[in-house]
């Protein structure tokens, strides 16, 4: 057989072994870091320091005695975390996790595929991710299923427009579709981030309620809806729902540090990869820089799920009403002005420092504009 | 027998084509049958789920993931979102006779049709050996689209936007 | 209304156009919690580490024995009645001839019941016993219970054991005190 | 600062026989009215110009079994914040028939301390908008804060009731 | 198509025996070690589980701190504070809804036994309504007892075999407080 | 009829099964908070009916833990009273303990000796201190924001160390005595709690202001949601920390002073129009000034007896037991519940953690109390619950609950 095929076969395997593993721990990461954060200790009896919890949790639901409520849409509450699972998973397909292993003479890509629309595939399968949700929360035949599943629905499609506005700057400016080529435009330190601090606040918000992690959690806000969508669910359906949530974290950050950190990409790259080259040659050399890229990658994904976990753990919840206030109100028209800014500033000489004061000049304007605005809104209020 | 050469003769591809074909037809069918409003919209997002592998398989991924996003990721939702609201669950009708006679009779007008335009559009056959097989990415897409029909483009999205802005109006709640 | 000179009214001012952002919140919310990240955990890791729970915690009840190992209790009921749950019952009996050594007084309960369910340890058995007879441990507290039928700890459980004695610093409120004046001094 | 001499000069003055059994009991003024009269007090007192009895601290019930006649009493505390003094109105009724007029239409913070009050005494409030039990199950068929009524749960048996004459 | 051949368990490997122990054991082990409390929490003994769930004492560390509000999700019914007679059947439907393997944990007088309040509102004791595993005294209890309460309950949770819920000795348990 | 229909749930199942629109103009549909409902932190139903996401009107049911606490209190003595006050709010259940006792020291005309006055205000404010703490902190979790619950918790923590260091117990502390203390404050116990004034709470303090005060998405979640008049306030009977809220410094502590009360420098912190956040505000506010309270009563604690002088109402030493055949008569009096109690009838409020918390006593002379009723703040103004929610979104009215403090142990009594 090809090798290449081969070497292919295990990069997918390992990409769908290694997301379900971190899914799986991040689980329990979320538990330390939340204690650490609250000064607890954490899960520490199970396993030496508590590492088996997961394992435990897993265990545990999938014995758990497996119930259908009586009034629910039998077959719609199974597929509904069925395809919040399938959805979860197949978004880790187009991430690059790492440059060209070189295997025999053959460049193989790190990467399950790479197609040139990579990153509308993730956006596309994201916006079929509320589906599992909808359609179990709909299913359940239960008033905070429903809440939670119509929350979901609505906040999705808000946040997925902004999140596409702030999306379309990276692609300006790196023109492509394709991650991989969004993560070689940013060589070395030449990430995103610099360019477009704004984009990257604007997406990471939107990730976060993409994700359905606080402060964006109004579909399970368990103090308002009991545990929202999957109120009516237990056993392993509840596993899988739990679990795709904390994949989309996974892919989530994976793909924030893709657009925004420069993926694989890290200062003085080039001079690693030529200095392992001479120490040991072509093959060897070219294979370990990869791996370090890899683990650049990964190192940066986990600081982002870091920061979810952290945020989660800090900020209070927005109100419904609040949540939409801010989709359409301040991200979408925030994202189209750094689609503006970034769309001209590319055509300026000096794009970087162009974006930069394009960015000054839109704070400035917030910062004068402003109590104008609120004058004429008390007006208002007033007549 | 022949059928059954037919079969193991057929190429991957001509698998993944015939099993799209089948679920969109299967999802197309399920919308118009089922008697659960929720259950119809979402045989829909299979049918625009097996489109967008058609289309895929035409090449035009970009014009699947658009498809996707737009149809399967907003506008269904929209439908889903909209119909959880209303509670219109209770309301629907039986599949009568009436009914079937005259979807009868526009399946098979617009069968008549197709095949017209089938046999018509037979002559313009893709010439195999200079087919461009980039034809469909997002590249030539957007140099058709900002190029060759520019204006077209821009007034679309002008109409776009008078649509919009009456939506609006229509949905603000009058004082 | 105005009722008194003392109100103070409470800070409500806007926010400033920067804080309306949510940055700043943010921020210092999540320096906040990152602070306490690196803090010092506050967990006592309970079967294995215990807390001290004070010289006078209310647990686990004793029927004390004197000094020389006779019971105080004279089954006098006034514990009983004291108890707000109504969760002490005994039974008095008559010491015979023989048994000075066991029974410190002339009465004594034949048999003594709590019910470790009903207890709200409230501690006022032991302030109404006029014989220090009974007491709450402040070392140990009741262990759970898996069935009802455990739940009435009769004499066996409640009678002091002569070889693992219970012992405080002060035995009445009135020692405690004067062991607090000799801290103090 | 009022005294409460000035406040029972002033409704005698005003009620006349309406308001009698005066007391001062630990300095907190204390009077009878008759249940019919005591939406006429209360508004009085509440919109006294003096006075400013305006703010209903409590409605409680009580029962007097040996007051044969007049064995129910609604209890009204009133506060007058500005004055710093507080009052009690006492409303005797018969058991036969213990009905006194609502204040929900004066204090809306009546109406669940008057729905209690029926809850544990059955003292009817008439006019009242919703008057049914509030703290026990509507099943219940008796009201259980009467003396006649034990407090105890009939089905307790893990204690010897002898040690324990209450 | 050849003729497929069963083959026959060895003898004596049935049952709850051989084949089921090692997998009953892991089994317990995990289930044990994610107990996910459902707080039905209904006055003084609830403050005092907020200072479980605190930092001072972290019920995380058995793996309990997912307090799960919905019943479907719960391993562990935790009854704290009293239980009015009015409360009775609001407990007896959550303990219906809450899935196998379920345990239930009295927490503190009241809920164990009524308490103090011998009166005609309250419920002497939940085991009148709903199968109760663990008694905890006190009133309220401290931390630390609801912790050995809890890993009371991990303990049985640990030495259950996976069959037990299917026992008649289980179904006729439930049966004896008209839970079926 | 329609309200038959809306009580028609018994159970949290049914209401959740519950699916069924209202026949109406509008499609209502019902929606059942609680009683077992994560946000109802006590027990209570509430049954929203609602448009969408907007409640349109709602029925309360109480009376979930209903105790017969005043039932009770008439079968028992005076002394034991003491502890169904500590279960009552257990959130601050010194306040209670104390309340009780002065009730019953009014009636049996004790006076009370100054250090015991003193660390009465010590214990009560500390436990104003706990109350609010929850409070907030609830409140925080309820709109989202865990850990600062936990921060403060560990602050609550300490109090109850000192608690237990007082008198035995955590939570039902029992610890006061008709005429006086339970037992007087130890040495550790006063080092403890001027750690705690001085170092501790006010750090843990400013932080947890600091994670909202400014927050602007804690801000959007209380700011004029569930706002209430001063006038409507007043006729619904709202006292305390959300009678404050809403402008009016209404404070018995200061109003009718009651153990000493009258030497502390405090101030009363009043709201703007009484919506969640002013609540949240007074009550933070609160804690500051009950902190200033504490660090002048530890600060100028007088010498001398912590209980009154008056054995036929306190406990007399135990040697004395042994070796006076008065004490021992008294002794078994004071436990039989024998004390000759005046006949009297008394009211008598303290500021409870949640507003003015009254005991209406009437002795006939007996061993136990005619008839006690307990002015719970809680059950009064939380009749106003519907009026706040009217309009709101199941988002709002958990906050709103939350920060109205309704402990419903309190409520059911």
């Amino acid at each position: 057989m090809d090798i290449v095929l081969i070497v292919k076969s295990i990069i997918i395997v390992t990409i769908f072994a290694v997301s379900l593993g971190i899914a799986a721990y991040e689980t329990y990461f979320e538990r330390v870091i939340a204690a650490f954060i609250q000064d607890r200790v954490g899960p520490d009896r199970a396993g030496p320091f508590g590492i088996l919890q997961p394992l435990a949790d897993g265990g545990k639901l999938f014995f758990k005695e497996d119930f259908v409520p009586t009034l629910a849409d039998k077959w719609l509450f199974i597929l509904g975390p069925s395809i919040s699972m399938l959805t979860a998973l197949m978004s880790s397909a187009v991430l690059p996790f790492g440059d060209t292993l070189n295997i025999k003479g053959q460049l193989i890509d790190v990467q399950g595929m790479d197609v040139n629309i990579g990153i509308l595939w993730v956006f596309g399968i994201v916006s079929l991710g509320v589906y599992g949700i909808l359609i179990g929360g709909w299913a359940s035949n239960n008033k905070y299923s429903l809440f939670g599943a119509i929350r979901a629905a609505s906040q999705n499609i808000s946040y997925e427009l902004a999140m596409g506005m702030s999306l379309l700057a990276v692609i300006l400016v790196s023109e492509s579709l394709s991650i991989k080529a969004i993560v070689q435009s940013q060589h070395g330190i030449n990430w995103h981030i610099f360019h477009q601090p704004l984009g990257f606040m604007l997406f990471v918000t939107c990730a976060l309620a993409e994700c359905n992690r606080t402060p964006f959690d109004l579909p399970e806000s368990e103090n308002e809806l009991v545990a929202g969508y999957h109120t009516e669910y237990g056993s392993m359906k509840l596993g899988l729902y739990l679990f795709s949530e904390y994949i989309n974290m996974f892919i989530s950050s994976a793909v924030i540090a893709s657009l925004y950190f420069g993926g694989y990409n890290y200062p003085g790259i080039d001079v690693v990869h030529d200095f392992l080259i001479k120490q040991t040659n072509d093959v060897t050399g070219h294979n370990i820089a990869t791996g370090i890229g890899i683990l650049v990658f990964f190192l940066k994904t986990f600081f982002f799920i870091f920061v979810f976990i952290w945020v989660r753990w800090t900020l209070p919840r927005f109100k419904y009403d609040q949540l939409m206030n801010l989709a359409w109100k301040w991200m979408l028209p925030l994202s189209v002005a750094n689609l503006i800014i970034e769309a001209a500033a590319e055509l300026t000489p000096m794009p970087f420092l162009a974006s930069w004061v394009g960015l000054g000049i839109l704070f400035l304007a917030y910062i004068i504009f402003r109590p104008l605005f609120l004058k004429r809104k008390l007006k208002q209020n007033l007549q | 027998m022949q059928y059954l050469e037919l079969l193991k003769n057929m190429s991957l591809v001509q698998w993944a084509f015939y099993f799209l074909s089948v679920t969109t037809l299967f999802g197309a069918l399920g919308a118009v049958m089922s008697k659960n409003t929720i259950h119809s919209v979402l045989y829909l997002v299979l049918t625009f789920f097996s489109i967008s592998g058609i289309y895929i398989m035409l090449n035009a991924q970009f014009l699947a993931a658009v498809n996707i996003i737009v149809y399967a990721g907003a506008i269904m939702v929209l439908f889903v979102f909209a119909i959880m609201f209303l509670h219109l669950k209770g309301d629907h009708h039986g599949f009568d006779n009436t009914i079937f006679v005259s979807a009868l009779t526009a399946v098979g007008i617009l069968g008549v049709i197709l095949t017209l335009a089938i046999k018509k559009a037979e002559h313009f056959r893709v010439d195999v050996n200079n087919f461009n097989p980039k034809i469909g990415l997002i590249e030539n897409l957007g140099d058709v689209l900002y190029k060759k029909y520019l204006l077209p483009f821009e007034l679309v999205s002008i109409l776009f936007l008078i649509a919009m802005v009456g939506a609006v109006l229509l949905a603000k709640k009058e004082k | 209304m105005q009722l008194t000179d003392r109100s103070k009214k409470t800070d409500k001012s806007d926010l400033t156009v920067i804080e309306k952002t949510y940055w700043p919140g943010v921020v210092k919310g999540m320096g906040i919690t990152l602070k306490h990240f690196f803090s010092k955990k506050a967990t006592i890791r309970y079967p294995e580490q215990k807390r001290y729970l004070g010289p006078v915690f209310r647990g686990h009840h004793i029927l004390k024995r004197d000094e020389q190992g006779r019971e105080r209790c004279t089954a006098c009921g006034l514990c009983a009645v004291a108890c707000p749950a109504e969760a002490i019952s005994m039974v008095a009996a008559e010491r015979v001839k023989g048994e000075e050594k066991l029974y410190r007084e002339e009465k004594y309960a034949a048999s003594y019941e709590i019910n470790m369910l009903r207890c709200i340890f409230c501690g006022l058995c032991e302030e109404a016993c006029p014989k220090q007879a009974i007491y709450l441990r402040h070392d140990k507290f009741v262990p759970v219970f898996s069935s009802r039928d455990q739940v009435i700890y009769g004499k066996d459980v409640l009678v002091e054991d002569l070889n693992d004695r219970y012992e405080r610093d002060a035995w009445t409120k009135e020692d405690m005190a004067a062991l607090w004046q000799k801290q103090k001094d | 600062m009022i005294q409460n001499q000035e406040i029972v000069e002033d409704l005698v003055g005003h009620f006349g026989e309406k308001v009698f059994a005066f007391e001062e009991p630990y300095g907190l003024l204390s009077f009878s009215v008759s249940p019919a009269d005591i939406i006429e007090i209360v508004t009085y007192l509440r919109d006294h110009k003096l006075f400013k009895f305006n703010f209903l601290t409590d409605i409680t019930g009580v029962q007097f079994p040996e007051n044969k006649g007049l064995e129910f009493c609604a209890v009204y505390h009133l506060h007058s914040w500005k004055n710093r003094v507080r009052l009690r109105i006492k409303a005797f009724m018969p058991a036969e028939k213990p009905e006194v007029p609502t204040l929900t239409g004066m204090f809306a913070g009546a109406n669940w301390m008057e729905r209690e009050t029926f809850d544990f005494y059955g003292i009817n409030f008439l006019g009242h908008p919703n008057m049914k039990r509030i703290l026990n199950i509507e099943e219940m068929d008796y009201h259980p804060m009467r003396k006649e009524y034990p407090l105890e749960d009939a089905t307790r048996n893990d204690k010897i009731d002898a040690l324990f004459g209450r | 198509m050849s003729k497929v051949n069963i083959v026959d368990a060895p003898e004596g490997f049935e049952g709850s025996g051989f084949f089921a122990t090692s997998l009953d054991k892991i089994i317990g082990l995990a289930r044990s070690n994610s107990l996910w409390p459902l707080p039905f929490a209904t006055s003084c003994c609830g403050i005092e589980f907020m200072a479980t769930m605190g930092s001072h004492y972290d019920i995380s560390r058995f793996g309990s701190e997912r307090p799960s509000f919905s019943p479907r999700q719960a391993d562990v019914l935790l009854v704290m504070g009293t239980i009015a007679k009015k409360m009775a059947p609001v407990v007896k439907q959550v303990y219906l809804q809450m899935s196998e393997p379920r345990w239930v944990m009295a927490v503190g007088a009241c809920a164990s036994s009524g308490g103090i309040f011998d009166t005609y509102s309250v419920l002497q004791g939940i085991d009148r309504v709903i199968p109760v595993d663990v008694y905890v005294p006190g009133c309220p209890p401290r931390p630390e007892q609801i912790i050995d309460g809890l890993m009371q309950i991990q303990e049985l949770a640990k030495n259950e075999s996976l069959r037990r819920r299917n026992t008649a000795e289980y179904k006729a348990l439930l049966d004896s407080y008209k839970v079926l | 009829m329609m309200e038959k229909e809306i009580l028609a749930p018994k159970t949290v199942g049914d209401a959740l099964a519950l699916n069924v629109p209202l026949e109406e103009e509008r499609e209502l549909h019902i929606m059942n908070f609680g009683p077992t409902h994560p946000a109802t932190h006590g027990i209570f139903q509430n049954i929203l009916t609602m448009d969408g996401e907007k409640i349109v009107s709602s029925e309360q049911t109480v009376g979930y833990i209903h105790r017969a606490f005043e039932k009770i209190a008439e079968r028992r003595p005076f002394y034991q009273i003491t502890t169904l006050t500590d279960r009552m709010n257990y959130c601050s259940s010194p306040i209670n303990n104390f309340g009780w006792h002065m009730t019953v020291e009014k009636l049996l005309g004790i006076t009370v000796p100054k250090r015991a006055e003193y660390i009465r205000v010590i214990m009560m404010e500390l436990a104003r201190i706990t109350d609010h703490l929850i409070c907030n902190s609830i409140l925080g979790v309820d709109t989202g924001a865990y850990s600062g619950f936990l921060y403060v918790m560990q602050e609550r923590e300490k109090v109850y160390e000192i608690y237990e260091e007082v008198c035995g117990a955590r939570l039902t502390t029992n610890m006061g005595r008709i005429g006086g203390m339970e037992r007087d404050l130890s040495p550790t116990a006063i080092k403890k709690i001027k750690d705690f004034v001085n170092n501790s709470m006010p750090k843990v303090m400013k932080e947890f202001e600091d994670l909202f005060v400014r927050n602007r998405i804690f801000r959007d979640r209380t700011i004029n949601v569930g706002p209430i008049k001063v006038e409507r306030a007043m006729e619904y009977g709202f006292t305390g920390p959300n009678l404050r809220a809403a402008g009016v410094d209404y404070d018995i502590r200061v109003i009718e002073p009651y153990s000493s009360y009258q030497d502390f420098d405090f101030e009363v912190p009043v709201g703007h129009n009484g919506d969640t956040f002013d609540r949240f505000m007074v009550r933070n506010a609160e804690i500051w000034e009950s902190l200033k309270i504490i660090k002048q009563a530890i600060d100028n604690l007088p010498g001398g007896p912590y209980y009154a002088n008056e054995n036929h109402y306190y406990l007399p030493p135990k040697k004395d037991v042994y070796s006076k055949m008065e004490a021992l008569i008294y002794h078994f009096k004071i436990v039989m519940g024998e004390i000759d109690a005046p006949a009297g009838e008394i009211y008598h409020a303290v500021e409870g953690g949640n507003g003015e918390l009254g005991f209406y006593l009437i002795s006939d002379g007996g061993r136990t109390p005619y008839r006690l009723h307990f002015r719970r703040p809680g059950f009064i103004y939380y009749q106003a619950f519907p009026e706040m929610i009217e309009g709101l979104t199941v988002s709002d009215i958990v906050p709103i609950m939350s920060s109205l403090n309704v402990i419903a142990g309190e409520l059911d009594a």
